[in-house]
């Protein structure tokens, strides 16, 4: 499963505003997107995750402003290039064909005042101008399918359709041109569990068959690891561990990540007292020195304070396969 | 398709020899040629003389001389002016061919005796009988300070049509038929066009072949048009006639305003105090600067100055006035005035005239806020006063409340026009007459709005219109002078007139002061004896 | 002049995302309520306004002529005499238009008060008591809005005889008051619905303590929105009257002064000076007003505020500007760039493979 | 000083009860139906029934538009009821507003969902906080009493030191912080009950458990009783001592919390523990999809006769469809019981369980 | 459907009140019109000719008001607006439909041309933040302060003239009649570009701005972010997207907008000497003609319901949020 990279971002930087107004809301981060995998991106509010989504695919509205870094696509079979130097053109050439978004409210990103079938058209139009319009209908009709929404719906308005069915339409959009990459913005936040639950399964069902990529953004841990391959944890704009995410459930090495975790009361097991993670998400204006998280770690000690702990594979037996930042583990090789 | 096109032959805008151009400043009109009616387009721009035409041609603005023959050969009077009895023209004929008689002279009478909604001037008619070419009228009082408006000023209407016509006072008389000699064209909201007769006219066929009377929507575009020279003949006021007008063409465009027998001034309320004394009256009236108010407010033309102490305009009234006032003008005269307010028993205190009981003389002057040369007028008035002291304020009022207030004598001082007529009687009848004097509060339409009380000018007024001799109506006149200037019931300012604007570029023959055959004012009867006056400028 | 300029007022509420203020999002500080003065426009606007407003109470003492005292100089074209010229009886345009400001401001600002108390009034009370109440108050709101004001307005006044200021700002305010009631309406439907509202009401705090302390203050941008809008109207509704000639005849406004230069054919006569200047104070006026319209809209809905900066350079030296959808790609990072390899950029790369007939497995 | 944490008054006492609780939303009439002679109405809550007890927290679990807030909101008497009774210490209570209304908020006092939402922007934490004294007579009679009020309450929710957050407004709150102004709020009053609207679900997942582990704390301290209203049936076994399950409106199923979640007796109960993310068990979401509750809630304007939750459920049979299913106890452990005819022996024997389920899951879909 | 109906039941609503209103107003205010009439000919008439006028005019009758208001509805019915004074003769209706035309046609046209051109440069300006558009903003938002009525005297005087090709006044040369043919019709035009173009400046800028900020909000919306992560043209996320769902709040605008036709631009039309409504109204209100008053204030009431009705009906068609199914 974990083949070659599809989508490498390095050193990824995002402002947002302009000079003295700027605050970095992602820093230099660094990622790798297997094929076929699915990548969770957890952390808490705040903590850069939707920033470091838009900002690779270049939809971060202004102010926000990509201060450096490279995010380095590589097509089936063609010459990895670099998204952050595309042209207006060349880059709507790659959105949706390559790389294709859902959003947490479904509702706000499908227009309103257009039907279903005039959005999934709209993409085919754009994408492959030669296609005919029966088999634009056709082929829309046929992923309606996919997601579990009969097409008779086609020509409904968003407004007529409930939350749940929202969100598979846009699943479904996302999935139209079979794009290499699938990047979810808390997709199912809005919506109850049982929602939540039917729509991860078909999406997992769907990759299995279609075999594209996927960035899985929430901030609910406990679904991650149930969910994803892999999980990278953010913490003030930074990636601040990294790990398969039966590694980082079973032994997480950052404090933040173990606050995480324990920030969900179990439904099964022992009736734990669990205390959540003190204190407050930091400022991006006034970030602590050193490590970020250290004015809440429970384990915070002298280095912690004074320099910023650099992301790298630890010194521990898998530590080969995942990376960390925290002076609690020294770091054998730095990434990147 | 073009030649059949309306507008095929009417698009070159000025000139030609052709066609005169008439304008008012009366916005859109709607189609209505009723004679009878002053709302009506004919009336409003003043066409429908050129369609109906009086029986006798009288000029206001020499209302002494006699009035001439039109329709009419003749009028003889009764001496008590209660009988009347009139000689039609035997050669004239309705555009439609048929011939003017007596039998619609008479009809026209009947109608308009009958309708009291047409009867504009409330003429107490009495008997009508038409036999052979002569017409009897009889009234049920005199009519000698009517006379000449009566004859010169009531339409004369085809029996056939109008015995046809349900309510003469409702009809738009769609396809006018008259005696006069235009017929209409065309008619648009904006522009009304008249041709010539071809034939049947009792007289000569004027040179204009084609009258285009247009309504402007305002004074500001009928001065526009008429100092671009797309209109030649108006009847408006134009501010600062000189640079607005005249310049542009100073060849060609001219201005005559002849004032006629109705005046324009300053009417007291003489039922306040201290106002209801004549020497402060006469006070305020030798400060008044009417040459002021000429100039400034009524741009140097529009109310011709009175001069005479009567209030009697010059020329129409010169030979009204009094041997005694004769040749007597009106200065300015502060020193005069002051002296007289002292004798009189007022102190001048400072900036403060203070009345014999101490009291500071105040008043408020006031008129509509639209009216603007009124305002303006008040305005010089106000600062005039302020040299003998009198202190005035100028109060802008609504223009309904005004008329009320008015009417009813809740006022200090205001200006407001007189009827006219063909003798001085209208002016002196709207100022002093105590039968129509209501106390304050009840409103008065019919004149004496400063409620000046003098049986002495009542009777006056009485005889003169009722006299049966011309020796008495010069007593009962001079008696109405003398109490006028003496009393100073209203301070007399400018005439009316009964002028225009016009341009001699295509048209020659206007009247003007050198021959005052008629009125300008394209609106007045006597339009249709200058339109007959007028030829080609440039043969 | 008729269109309302303010977005607010513009926009129906309810359907545009206008008027609501932005909602706060965890973690980000709501901004403060009077940091909209430091809004450059609404500065700008407001810098005007207390200039109108301190002319409209010194203008009587510093006009340098009484305002219908007549001069020797007819007509006259500005001079050192008469700044602004004089009109045909020689009176001071200047002191004409200083003069004229205080009428002018006071009743745009006591038909803007009034109107903004029946607004509130009405619209406040349908939007949270509901019901019966709202139908009926949303129906009179709405008539109001539907009817033209400035003919009932001329109508009205033109009728009422003798009418002073006064009448005038009445009759404005009470006609013109159904704009902000129904912005201010929908706003409060949707305050009532607000949490701290329902949890000020289950908390036991009185119906008439949550309308006066829990809703009205969130509702001042657009009130005052609605009051300067209202004043745009009620001013050039004042001057239109009285440049026709109906209403405030009694003193001295700049419709007075128009009035008077349309009567006496100003432009016919070459006499700019008699109608340019109150133009342009009428003019200057409503700019001030659209201007702090603006500012509060943009105050209440930051993302109308034009972005300080909108261009920057990238690090290769070309301009790029901000834009939705496409961020911008700078290279300035403080952080050393640890990955300098520049990957070349293939176009025919970035072409998309058509993979739409392949399988993928 | 009125706020007496001390006067304890004995634990498992009944504070509030709910009876047969029923709430009908007219639906706003549509010119059509004026003839018409029944009315439509989104039936929210129907035949409730719910006791809170001091010392004690109820959780009343569901997924959304289940009608949760709308039974907290009846409770806090902020909605007429359509039918029911809501007895305060036994004695049947209905106040609409004025001074009864006030008498009522202050032994019954409700936490809203959003403290971003819930605190006036306008306001200072001062204000809020001196309203809800003062409305309730715990302001004392001077300046110097209100102080200590004051201070007392942030102390209580641990916003210490007090004047650090005194005079500040909402939006320089953290989320959590402001969770626990909501709090103080509410304790100003000096209540018996609290309702707890879904209190941490829009807070940041690293402080939610600061705000529940607060609630536990007080209600131990303050005797409290607490209705805890979630979606996340986890946080109820870790606060709640029962926990009621509903169901479009319906209580489904109820019991002390470990029963209910460990050993969930209603098939709803069972879908929503199954839905609900657990990382222990990994990457078998495809074996549980599928075969379980599909679909999505019913429409409340006609519920489905029978069970509500019959056109969803896997086990339906053909009664589930006609007759309303009553409480049933589940026998495994005491109190816990649920509204399902699985557990009628009658009717398992007579029918077989799923033979009434719906086929096809995806066109059974509703679309309003 | 429902909204439709809810709608129109409204408009029967307002409509009635309106129609109320204005047969309530001048009958509530004293003022009389044969004196204005008067007025008319200052000191050409005599006093003698009032009575007669009276009698002309039919004031002389008394009746209570609630009979008046009965009648005055039996006369709407029969399409009856009554006699104008001023045109006396002349039915109020065949006044007003001598004016409307020219109203709907200079300021009709007027208003759609602001609306269009101010949305298309709203598009713009709210698309292109900081492009030359925004640039343009402080300008026409100074243009539309200055009162129509000034905005005209100014173009008469800087652009009309004896010799210029705009001419100040009417709404065709003097002596053309109306007609279809090629010297009326270029005349019109020719008439009603100086005040079409004053309408078009002063009003112009509103639109762009609503359209600006409602563009602005829009570009914030998440569907906007994602039809450009669909690789949509940018023609197509701006129009098919981004001002298909700014313009909906403008439709209702514009409807209102409508509402100001002859209102807000009567002085445009006073000023131009413009032969349409506005012009009328302010003639009938200097004459006190409360027929023609009326029956003008019933037409501009009347033909903003319609407009809102029809703006209404746009909607419906426009924002599918709006149609209700079932
Ligand atoms: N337009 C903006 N201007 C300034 N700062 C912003 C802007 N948008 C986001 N931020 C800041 O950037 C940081 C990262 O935000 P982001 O939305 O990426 O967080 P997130 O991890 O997605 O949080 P959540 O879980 O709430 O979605 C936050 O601290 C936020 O305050
Ligand atoms: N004021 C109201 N008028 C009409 N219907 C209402 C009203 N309030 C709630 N409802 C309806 O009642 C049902 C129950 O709503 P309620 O808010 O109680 O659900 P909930 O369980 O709290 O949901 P959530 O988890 O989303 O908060 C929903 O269908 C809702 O649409
Ligand atoms: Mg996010
Ligand atoms: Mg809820
Ligand atoms: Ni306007």
């Amino acid at each position: 499963m974990s083949g070659e990279p599809v989508l490498e971002i390095k050193n990824l930087n995002v402002d947002y505003g302009l000079g003295d107004q700027a605050v970095r809301a992602v820093r230099d981060v660094n990622l790798t997107l297997h094929r076929g995998e699915v990548l969770g991106l957890a952390g808490e509010s705040g903590s850069g995750k939707s920033t470091l989504a838009y900002g690779l695919t270049r939809l971060l509205a202004p102010p926000g402003v990509i201060t450096g870094g490279e995010v380095i696509y590589h097509p089936e079979n063609a010459e990895p290039y670099d998204v952050l130097g595309l042209d207006d053109r060349g880059l709507r050439k790659f959105r949706w064909a390559e790389t294709a978004i859902v959003f947490q409210g479904a509702m706000n990103s499908l227009n309103p005042v257009h039907k279903i079938s005039t959005q999934l058209n709209d993409v085919l139009e754009a994408h492959e101008p030669k296609m005919s319009a029966h088999s634009r209908t056709a082929r829309a009709r046929e992923m309606l399918k996919l997601v579990g929404i009969s097409p008779d719906r086609m020509d409904a308005y968003p407004h007529q359709l409930s939350g749940g069915m929202r969100q598979r339409v846009m699943i479904g959009m996302a999935l139209i041109l079979q794009p290499q990459v699938v990047i979810m913005d808390e997709p199912t936040t809005a919506l109850d569990v049982v929602m939540q639950r039917q729509i991860l399964g078909q999406l997992i069902e769907l990759r299995e068959r279609l075999g594209f990529s996927v960035i899985f953004i929430t901030h609910d841990l406990s679904l991650l690891v149930e969910f994803s391959n892999r999980i990278a944890i953010m913490y003030g704009g930074r990636i601040v561990e990294e790990a398969q995410a039966t590694a980082l459930y079973r032994d997480s090495l950052h404090p933040y990540s173990a606050g995480l975790l324990g920030s969900f009361p179990a439904l099964r097991g022992a009736r734990r007292e669990l205390t959540g993670i003190p204190g407050s998400p930091p400022d991006l204006k006034g970030m602590p020195t050193g490590c970020s998280f250290h004015p809440r770690c429970p384990k915070a000690f002298d280095p912690c304070a004074g320099n910023i702990p650099v992301l790298g594979n630890p010194d521990t037996p898998d530590g080969s396969a995942r990376t960390v930042a925290c002076w609690l583990h020294p770091v054998k090789q730095p990434v990147a | 398709a073009c030649s059949d096109s309306p507008n095929a032959g009417n698009k070159n805008a000025s000139g030609g020899n052709t066609f005169l151009t008439v304008g008012m400043p009366n916005g859109p009109q709607t189609e209505n040629h009723n004679p009878f009616l002053t709302t009506s387009a004919g009336a409003s721009l003043g066409y429908r003389w050129m369609l109906y035409e009086p029986l006798m041609m009288w000029n206001p603005v020499k209302p002494a001389d006699p009035a001439k023959p039109w329709l009419a050969t003749g009028a003889e009077w009764a001496p008590d002016f209660k009988k009347v009895t009139i000689t039609v023209r035997d050669n004239a004929t309705w555009s439609d061919g048929q011939k003017v008689t007596a039998e619609d002279v008479a009809f026209t009478f009947n109608l308009i005796k009958k309708n009291d909604a047409i009867n504009l001037a409330a003429t107490p008619y009495g008997e009508v009988t038409a036999t052979g070419n002569t017409v009897t009228v009889t009234f049920k009082s005199s009519m000698f300070v009517y006379k000449d408006k009566w004859l010169g000023q009531t339409p004369i209407v085809p029996k056939h049509v109008w015995e046809k016509i349900s309510d003469p006072s409702k009809d738009p008389n769609k396809n006018p038929v008259g005696s006069g000699p235009y017929t209409l064209k065309s008619f648009t909201p904006q522009t009304t066009t008249l041709s010539v007769r071809t034939e049947g006219y009792w007289q000569a066929l004027p040179q204009v072949k084609e009258l285009r009377y247009t309504s402007y929507t305002d004074n500001n575009a009928q001065t526009t048009a008429l100092s671009d020279g797309s209109n030649e003949w108006s009847f408006v006021f134009i501010p600062n006639y000189k640079t607005v007008f005249l310049d542009k063409d100073p060849a060609h465009y001219k201005v005559w305003a002849p004032p006629v027998l109705g005046i324009h001034g300053l009417y007291i309320n003489t039922t306040k105090k201290p106002f209801d004394d004549p020497k402060l009256r006469q006070a305020m009236n030798m400060v008044v600067n009417r040459e002021d108010i000429f100039n400034q407010a009524e741009a140097g033309y529009f109310h011709p100055l009175i001069t005479s102490v009567t209030g009697l305009p010059s020329p129409a009234g010169d030979a009204f006035i009094a041997p005694e006032y004769k040749g007597k003008n009106q200065t300015v005269d502060v020193p005069g005035a002051k002296a007289l307010l002292e004798q009189a028993g007022y102190k001048l205190n400072g900036n403060t005239l203070n009345d014999p009981s101490g009291k500071p003389v105040k008043l408020t002057l006031t008129d509509p806020s639209g009216w603007s040369d009124y305002q303006t007028s008040l305005e010089i008035v106000k600062s005039n006063l302020a040299e003998i002291g009198i202190q005035a304020s100028v109060d802008k009022a609504n223009q309904d409340a005004w008329f009320r207030n008015v009417e009813e004598g809740n006022f200090d001082a205001t200006f407001r026009w007189t009827n006219g007529g063909s003798t001085p009687w209208d002016i002196y009848q709207t100022v002093m007459d105590g039968k129509v004097m209501k106390p304050i509060g009840t409103a008065a339409p019919g004149g004496n709005f400063g409620r000046f009380k003098s049986d002495a000018a009542t009777k006056a007024i009485a005889d003169y219109a009722n006299a049966s001799d011309d020796a008495a109506r010069t007593t009962a006149l001079n008696t109405l002078q003398k109490i006028f200037v003496e009393q100073v019931p209203m301070i007399p300012v400018g005439a009316d007139n009964v002028g225009m604007a016009y341009s001699t570029k295509n048209w020659v023959g206007w009247p003007d002061d050198t021959n005052p055959y008629g009125a300008g004012q394209p609106t007045q009867a006597n339009a249709l004896d200058v339109v007959l006056h007028l030829k080609p400028a440039n043969s | 002049m008729t269109i309302p300029t303010s977005s607010v007022e513009q926009v129906i509420p309810g359907q545009g995302a206008m008027a609501q203020p932005e909602p706060a999002k965890p973690g980000r500080a709501r901004r403060k309520r009077f940091r909209f003065v430091a809004n450059g426009k609404a500065l700008t606007g407001l810098i005007v306004l207390g200039l109108y407003l301190l002319f409209a109470i010194i203008g009587p003492w510093v006009a340098p002529y009484d305002p219908d005292a007549r001069g020797p100089a007819l007509t006259a074209p500005p001079s050192a005499d008469h700044w602004f010229g004089t009109t045909h009886l020689g009176q001071d345009i200047l002191s004409q238009v200083l003069v004229g400001t205080r009428g002018v401001m006071l009743v745009g600002l006591a038909a803007g008060a009034l109107a903004t108390i029946l607004s509130v009034l009405i619209g406040v009370t349908a939007g949270y008591l509901g019901g019966g109440w709202d139908d009926s108050l949303s129906a009179l709101s709405n008539v109001f809005l539907v009817i033209p004001a400035l003919p009932l307005i001329i109508i009205v006044t033109a009728a009422a005889p003798g009418g002073g200021d006064t009448l005038v700002a009445l009759i404005i305010g009470f006609t013109s008051w159904a704009w902000g009631a129904r912005v201010l309406r929908a706003q409060t439907l949707s305050l009532r619905r607000r949490e701290y509202v329902e949890a000020a009401r289950a908390n036991g705090e009185s119906t008439w303590r949550i309308i006066i302390f829990e809703i009205l203050p969130n509702l001042t941008a657009i009130i005052a929105s609605g009051f300067v809008g209202t004043v745009i109207f009620a001013v050039t509704s004042e001057i239109t009257l009285a440049f026709i000639g109906i209403g405030s005849v009694s003193s001295w406004n700049w419709g007075t002064i128009l009035f008077w230069a349309q009567s006496q054919q100003a432009l016919a006569q070459g006499a700019w000076w008699w109608f340019v200047p109150a133009g342009l104070a009428i003019a200057f006026l409503g700019t001030a007003l659209s201007l702090i319209n603006f500012g509060i809209d943009e105050f209440v809905s930051p993302r109308l505020r034009s972005a300080g900066k909108t261009k920057i350079k990238t690090a290769s030296g070309r301009t790029v500007r901000m834009r939705v959808g496409f961020t911008p790609v700078l290279s300035n990072s403080s952080a050393p760039h640890t990955h300098a390899r520049p990957i070349p950029v293939n176009t025919a790369a970035a072409t998309p493979v058509n993979r739409s007939k392949e399988a993928t497995q | 000083m009125t706020l007496s944490p001390d006067a304890k008054a004995p634990a498992g006492e009944v504070v509030l009860e709910a009876i047969g609780l029923t709430k009908h939303f007219p639906v706003r009439r549509k010119l059509r139906d004026l003839f018409k002679r029944e009315h439509d109405a989104v039936h929210a809550v129907d035949d409730v029934n719910l006791t809170l007890r001091r010392g004690r927290v109820v959780a009343l679990v569901g997924e959304s538009g289940s009608g949760k807030s709308t039974v907290a909101r009846l409770l806090a008497q902020l909605y007429p009821r359509t039918a029911g009774d809501i007895q305060l210490h036994g004695e049947s209570t209905r106040v609409k507003g004025g001074r009864p209304f006030r008498a009522y908020a202050r032994r019954v006092q409700m936490i809203f969902q959003d403290p971003f939402a819930s605190l006036n922007p306008v306001h200072t934490i001062r204000y809020h906080l001196t309203r809800s004294l003062k409305i309730h007579g715990n302001a004392g009679t001077s300046a110097d009493d209100l102080e200590r009020a004051l201070a007392d309450l942030l102390t209580r929710v641990s916003l210490t030191p007090p004047e650090r957050y005194l005079d500040k407004f909402p939006h320089e709150l953290s989320g959590g912080q402001r969770q626990r102004v909501a709090i103080a709020r509410a304790l100003g009053a000096n209540p018996e009950a609290l309702l707890a609207d879904e209190p941490v679900s829009m807070l940041d997942v690293s402080i939610r458990l600061g705000v529940l582990n607060l609630l536990r704390d007080l209600k131990e301290r303050l005797n409290l009783a607490i209705l805890y209203i979630t979606h996340d049936i986890a946080s109820a076994r870790y606060f709640a001592d029962e926990t009621l399950v509903m169901y479009a409106g319906r209580m489904v199923e109820g019991g002390d919390s470990e029963s209910v979640t460990q050993a969930p007796a209603h098939p709803y109960t069972r879908l929503l523990i199954d839905s609900a993310p657990d990382p222990d068990r990994i990457h078998n979401m495809l074996e549980d999809t599928g075969d379980r509750g599909n679909g999505e809630p019913p429409s409340l304007i006609r519920p489905p006769a029978g069970c509500r939750f019959h056109p969803r459920c896997p086990m339906a049979m053909p009664r589930c469809t006609t007759d309303l299913p009553v409480r049933l106890e589940i026998g495994d452990a005491p109190g816990h019981w649920a509204a399902c005819w699985l557990y009628d022996e009658g009717t398992v024997a007579a029918q077989q369980p799923g033979s009434a389920a719906a086929a096809d899951l995806v066109n059974a879909e509703g679309t309003r | 459907m429902r909204y439709l109906l809810q709608r129109i039941l409204f408009y029967v609503f307002t409509a009635w009140a309106a129609i109320t209103i204005n047969f309530f107003i001048p009958r509530m205010i004293p003022g009389d019109p044969v004196k204005s009439l008067l007025a008319r000919f200052q000191g050409q008439m005599s006093t003698d000719a009032i009575d007669s006028l009276y009698v002309l005019f039919g004031l002389d009758k008394d009746a209570s008001i609630w009979s008046q208001y009965l009648d005055y509805w039996k006369q709407l019915f029969h399409g009856d607006l009554g006699l104008s004074f001023t045109a006396f003769p002349a039915s109020v209706s065949q006044v007003i439909s001598d004016a409307l035309p020219w109203t709907v046609a200079l300021v009709g046209i007027t208003t759609i041309i602001s609306f269009l051109l101010g949305t298309g440069l709203g598009v713009l300006a709210g698309w292109r933040r900081g492009s030359w558009i925004d640039g343009l903003l402080p300008t026409t938002t100074f243009l539309s302060s200055v009162p129509y009525f000034w905005l005209g005297l100014l173009a008469i005087y800087l652009l009309a003239g004896p010799d210029s090709f705009f001419p100040s006044s009417g709404g065709y040369e003097p002596g053309l009649v109306p007609a279809w043919d090629q010297y009326f019709i270029p005349s019109a035009i020719q008439h009603s570009l100086l005040p079409a173009l004053t309408i078009l400046i002063s009003s112009v800028s509103g639109w762009i701005l609503s359209m600006r900020n409602m563009m602005v909000t829009v570009a914030a919306e998440d569907y906007i972010t994602v039809a450009h992560a669909k690789g949509l043209s940018e023609r197509r996320v701006a129009l098919g997207y981004a001002a298909r769902n700014a313009l909906l709040p403008n439709v209702s605008g514009f409807a209102l907008s409508l509402g100001f036709i002859v209102g807000g631009t009567l002085l445009v039309e006073i000023v131009f000497s413009y032969p349409g409504l506005g012009f009328l109204l302010f003639r009938a209100v200097g004459a006190k003609d409360y027929p023609l008053m009326q029956g003008i204030f019933l037409v501009i009431t009347i033909s903003v319901l319609v407009a809102n009705l029809i703006a209404d009906i746009a909607y419906l068609m426009l924002d599918p949020r709006t149609r209700k199914e079932g």
